[in-house]
């Protein structure tokens, strides 16, 4: 998960062609800069289509279906998810569970691998700068089953503090749990040396890729990691689906996570045997249609290729960075661009970013203002809430520039 | 953006008039606008009739939230609190004079929602969504 | 949840006139004549159009967004709440949940409030004719509870044996979950009885609507039902969701499902408040599209009229009847058309019923083989599956005829 | 049509060489195919040399997966267990002489995985999918 600085470039012209909603008008004669992927990203027409295409030729339940659609629609399916296993170097399909979202996948986790293999006192160790979807989860079955929750320290600067590592894994985790890459400080965390580490002390490692996959390259065997969880809203692909990555000696250990259909093999009255790996974890009838689109989102971003996409976010986010040092008043949080890609949150003084999200809106520039799901770490730096921009492959300078004049206007109001 | 940033607003939020704790208090209630983690607190003293002789707002959040909040507490100092449950959206949106899209009312609305959870109690309070929709 | 016989009746020629997938041929020369919507159904241009406007102009995470795109799509997703919510007659728009699909509202039941409210002993009430989606959930809770599963037994004709209740509710079950129309059989099941009766008995009630809330109309507040799962795919909506309804006063006293995004008020590093309903249980981001999706579905459902949907598939069901009755050996299971709608499943005498439709297939007929998730069922009739035929208000009386003759195929070559 | 219901396949179906259970046997392994409920069981007995010596399959299902067994069984009579371990997709297409999609496949392809099951124990054994990926 580094930016391979041989990255051939992206063209970004052609790219934003093939966005339909990044031509809209914000508002009559104001250009819309959609500074929100973060959050969730907008959807190339290739992706669009390939769903439009499957509800109006393909559609039909899968799995059990005998008939030409339902084969079709099947294969379809299961392409896609080879697809994705492709994309993050997966070594089977199979390993590749699809759930409703990221946040879906971590408790998928946390409630069929935890609750297996965890018992009271057990510690899972996370990090100050996780999101609430591979924080809240763990709360919960800390106040069911007693285990213990450590967190890797955050430093002022906005990086993990791997220096109080050595001593945390001297307690001997059962899972280290940490995002590779923070939605709030777009900090880049040394993800292969935490699961290295993890690993080195008995303990499985499990990554939050909500925010790296999309923006990374992601090589889920490179990195050695046991469990990966991510959205596929966020990369390009549909709503409504999400991915767990697991290794299948893992994943075919853990007990079964919803009950229904597609994942038993025979079922009496009272009780029931399950159906193999990803099936078990699929009960009844997944997001075919999302599927499909997250295959074609897979396929795009493949085309493009991760290193270029890799490269050019960072390279728009050390741009935003100097252009957002001009403004007086303005702090950005996080580390320096050295550890940091995709984004940028920051407070504006005098105006509350909820105030700063509005005006930013009423020129076309499209942020996010809150907690960003991150309050502990909101906390941690004492403030409520930021305004948060954060970049995609999609994105322009010029949209920063904008940014940067309409924060101009923030300061006329609030100045 | 002048309509929503009416000088008002502006200044309530910069200088509020009923920024504050009472302790003691009569009623004490507070509540979170769960979208954008703005939070208001109300304390309220009220006499033997029942009518409200000092009332004060705390917490944080944006020049919406806290412009309402100050407007808000101004409003029903004085007032009646069997009043206090007439109180809508429709009031709230006459104290700020503006109309607000569908987020920014529930900033606006916080401040109600507070006041009413504090008099009634949980059961009879709306959501924000509800109170917005009202 | 009866057939009202005033309906007004329905025009098929318009409404297939919406469905571009059933303009398709099953291959060159051949109709197709999907019978398959028991599994999942078509989707109007009007859904399918929903969501392609949704990702090409409304696009954005919902919830925390001050930005224009983000209020359109959030005020797109709450409308479309309280749309769902109008189609079953629910009092307030908060009691709609979304979930990934009927499944997954089923499991979403089971374990906050039947993990919360069930002990060692407690008895839950199921019927011999459930889908896997109301029966393993039970199981799994359990296996982890020691709670009791009893069921209301299915007679030889197919339908709820309603002599069995009253010394089954005798025993005190704290819930009887049935569904309201079996997937295998067409059995329409009394449920506003069946609800009475449990209240009677003091337990709580939760109908399995995945079967008859796309095919008869639903009232929440008629039937006092406490829970109701059902899912977008089989409603002409997107995949990738489902609803579950649950009466406010419950859903406000259960614990969360999923831990994570929008479902928390406040989160520290080691323990969260849970935000009120319906997002407590709407962990991370929703699926977005698809509720807009989902919306247009009971848009179009409205205005045809349910009352029109459930007079027409049934007239269906009943011509299907009489003509699978003409080919000998035979054997359609389940009740008379007096107590059935929108599906008949059959065997053929010396044809696996996978083989069946596979020819079914071969002369463009779309139709189920197998155990459609209801194995107890098929082992109570002695057999390991059946064809299904089902039928929804886009289908015709030539495609029944288009049935039969190719049955007569099957005959030619397994006869 | 003629392609997939060959005559082989429904002579086979309706009347199988080596439907039966051995007793006492060998191996005998049986597995479901989830997608339709299909169901095959397999016993074999073998001499010193580890050479099939007498097998025969039980279970129930579509044309193709029961034809496909009683063809398969056939094969493997006579053959050495190590060379069991070579038989393919190809090899049950090849029996069965007919091309299939994907779900009819692993109609044809459940005799085999539950052959290989037996023979090796589960682990080494593809799931169906894979199996028909192969
Ligand atoms: C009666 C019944 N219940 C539940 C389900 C499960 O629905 P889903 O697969 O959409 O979760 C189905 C659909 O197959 C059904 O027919
Ligand atoms: C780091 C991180 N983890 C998890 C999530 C949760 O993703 P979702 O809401 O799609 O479940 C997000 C998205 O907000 C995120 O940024």
């Amino acid at each position: 998960m580094t930016i391979s600085p041989q990255a051939g470039p992206l063209d970004v012209d052609k790219i934003r062609a093939d966005f339909p909603i990044l031509h809209m008008e914000a508002s009559p004669g104001v250009k819309l800069a959609y500074l929100d992927s973060g959050a969730s990203s907008q959807k190339p027409l290739a992706v669009i289509e390939a769903m439009n295409t499957y509800y109006r030729s393909q559609n039909a339940n899968i799995h059990r279906a005998v008939y030409t659609l339902g084969e079709v629609a099947t294969e379809a399916y299961e392409a896609a998810r080879a697809k994705v296993a492709k994309f993050i170097n997966a070594s089977k399909p199979r390993e590749i569970i699809f759930t409703r979202n990221a946040t879906e996948s971590v408790n998928l986790v946390a409630q069929t691998w935890g609750r297996a293999n965890l018992k009271e006192g057990d510690l899972v160790l996370l990090t100050e700068m996780e999101h609430h979807a591979n924080l809240v989860p763990w709360q919960m079955l800390a106040a069911e089953k007693g285990i213990r929750l450590e967190f890797i320290p955050v430093t002022e600067e906005g990086i993990l503090d791997l220096a109080a590592l050595p001593a945390l894994l001297e307690q001997k985790p059962k899972l280290v749990s940490f995002t590779a890459m923070s939605n709030v400080l777009g900090t880049i965390t040394p993800a292969a040396e935490i699961v290295r580490l993890a690993h080195e002390a008995s303990a499985l490692a499990m990554i939050d890729g909500a925010q790296s996959v999309p923006h990374l390259p992601t090589d889920v065997q490179a990195l050695d990691v046991d469990f990966l969880a991510f959205s596929s809203h966020k990369m390009l692909g549909p709503t409504g689906l999400g991915v767990l990555y697991g290794k299948l000696d893992l994943l075919n250990a853990m007990p079964p996570f919803m009950g229904g259909g597609d994942m038993i093999k025979r079922v009496e009255l009272r009780s029931f045997t399950t159906n193999e790996v990803p099936q078990k974890f699929e009960a009844g009838t997944p997001a075919i249609a999302e599927v499909v689109g997250l295959g074609a989102a897979v396929d795009y971003l493949m085309a493009v290729g991760m290193d270029a996409v890799a490269a050019y976010d960072h390279e728009l986010t050390a741009y935003a960075l100097e252009r957002l040092e001009e403004v007086q008043g303005l702090k950005v949080f996080g580390p320096g661009i050295e550890h940091k890609s995709s984004n940028a949150s920051f407070t504006f003084e005098g105006a509350h970013p909820h105030d700063v999200a509005e005006i930013l809106n009423r020129h076309g520039v499209a942020t996010r203002a809150g907690h960003h799901c991150a309050m502990p770490l909101h906390n941690k730096f004492g403030i409520p809430s930021t305004t948060r921009a954060s970049f995609y492959l999609y994105n322009t300078k010029e949209e920063i520039d904008q940014l940067i004049e309409a924060l101009y206007k923030v300061k006329e109001i609030f100045g | 953006m002048d309509d929503l940033y009416r000088e008002v607003i502006i200044d309530r939020y910069q200088n509020p008039r009923f920024r504050g704790e009472l302790d003691p208090h009569d009623y004490s209630y507070q509540d979170d606008n769960p979208v954008c983690g703005d939070h208001v607190r109300i304390d309220l003293r009220v006499d033997e009739n029942d009518t409200i002789t000092e009332a004060k707002f705390s917490g944080e959040g944006c020049s919406i939230s806290q412009a309402s909040a100050d407007l808000l507490v101004e409003k029903i100092t004085g007032m009646k609190l069997e009043d206090v449950r007439q109180l809508g959206k429709a009031d709230v949106l006459e104290l700020l004079g503006i109309d607000l899209g569908p987020v920014r009312l529930k900033c606006a609305l916080l401040s109600l929602k507070v006041l009413k959870g504090g008099v009634y109690g949980l059961d009879d309070v709306m959501t924000l969504d509800e109170l917005a929709a009202s």
